[in-house]
């Protein structure tokens, strides 16, 4: 199935991108963070990453749906 | 309006003035400014990036809560984006109740939930020339874990 | 000066502005403000007395035990006196300093001790043409007492 | 001895009087408020009262020395 990906901050810098679409067997925001993780190899994992799902914000085990954008935040840092 | 993300100067006294209430004796205000140094690097100035429709939808939801649990009568904050020079204010918490124990309580609960649930990042531009993405201080010092990935 | 009373209105922007420094990453302001009512009453104003030379010796010591006691870069406190309209700020305390934690502390550390140890009174004057001197709000929910006689 | 007692707010009402010396034996501060609560009838004692000598804050159970000014606190209300 289809997925997009978008990146954030530093995740853009490392990949070097701000938005890709994914075509892959499906699963959880954080097993498609793994394989983008291995596609784009200096995008580091970080612990305290967040992430949303269609503009919303969303567990790591949430299981993804055809056609959901699916936003990688690094940790973040307001204020 | 509750929460909102400005690509220019805050105006203080305005913030203020929009929780102004004659049934309110109590005003907590926070500020964030921009410091001049960090981790032992001297800093010239600062940039935040925000994606704003998830720290807008998010942000009104942070005061909600503070509304809610804390029962004070306003709350407002607002968070700058863009590029920052020393000494500006980089967000506003403003909270008015009746009394001030609360609003004390729902000022911090604010700005500690801001820093840790909306996506704003900041990277530090240096004296030295460099720059650098800043990482979220709990996970600086102390390990701390968001996720579970 | 670290404390003063004040028998004009208080310019908070000012306030804000003298403790501000690019040191500091964090600025906790606390207002008090005239609120129309207490206790079931619907008030109209206030009227502050204050005793200056034990007040503002007295007000100048909480400031130094916050200064001393988190660390803060500035402190600073002003106490109106004399007759206050509703929405008027009777109070202001401003602390600036790196983090935002010892700030908070530091902020409610200085108006709690302003309001138990400072020779200020208040009399309020209701919308029935009543007044009546204010008690210690400790002392009226709680019993609490800070004397021995 | 002679000492100056003040009355401010509340006890500046109740006594009708800002100062007035007080010419007694001697005591502590606790016991010059008990005899000028005796003399002003309408002076309630207030167990949050605070007590200041020659402008500085005091306890009640201090010894006054000749001549010393004693302010008396009714219930304190600042903020």
């Amino acid at each position: 199935m289809k997925n997009t990906a978008r990146y954030f901050a530093l995740f853009r810098e490392q990949t070097g991108c701000e938005s890709e679409t994914i075509d892959w067997a499906g699963g959880t925001a954080a097993e498609l963070f793994q394989l983008v993780a291995e596609k784009h190899e200096s995008l580091k994992t970080e612990a305290a990453a967040l992430v949303a799902i269609n503009d919303e914000m969303a567990g790591w085990e949430t299981v993804l749906a055809e056609g959901d954008e699916v936003l990688f935040f690094p940790p973040v840092a307001g204020g | 309006m509750k929460f909102a993300v400005s690509n220019t100067p805050i105006d203080v006294a305005a913030v203020r003035k929009a929780v102004a209430d004659n049934s309110c004796g109590a005003l907590a205000v926070f500020e964030g400014w921009i410091r001049d140094h960090n981790e032992g690097q001297a800093v010239v100035r600062l940039e935040y990036e925000v994606y704003r429709p998830v720290a807008e939808k998010e942000g009104a939801r942070i005061i909600d809560e503070a509304l809610e649990k804390f029962g004070v009568s306003h709350a407002l904050c607002i968070h700058r984006e863009g590029l920052l020079e020393l000494g500006e204010v980089a967000v506003i918490v403003c909270v008015s109740s009746p009394h001030r124990g609360e609003a004390f309580e729902a000022c911090r609960y604010i700005i500690d939930e801001t820093k840790t649930r909306l996506p704003i990042w900041k990277k530090e531009h240096y004296v030295t020339g460099g720059s650098e993405w800043v990482n979220c201080e709990q996970c600086a010092s102390a390990g701390h874990s968001h996720g579970d990935h």
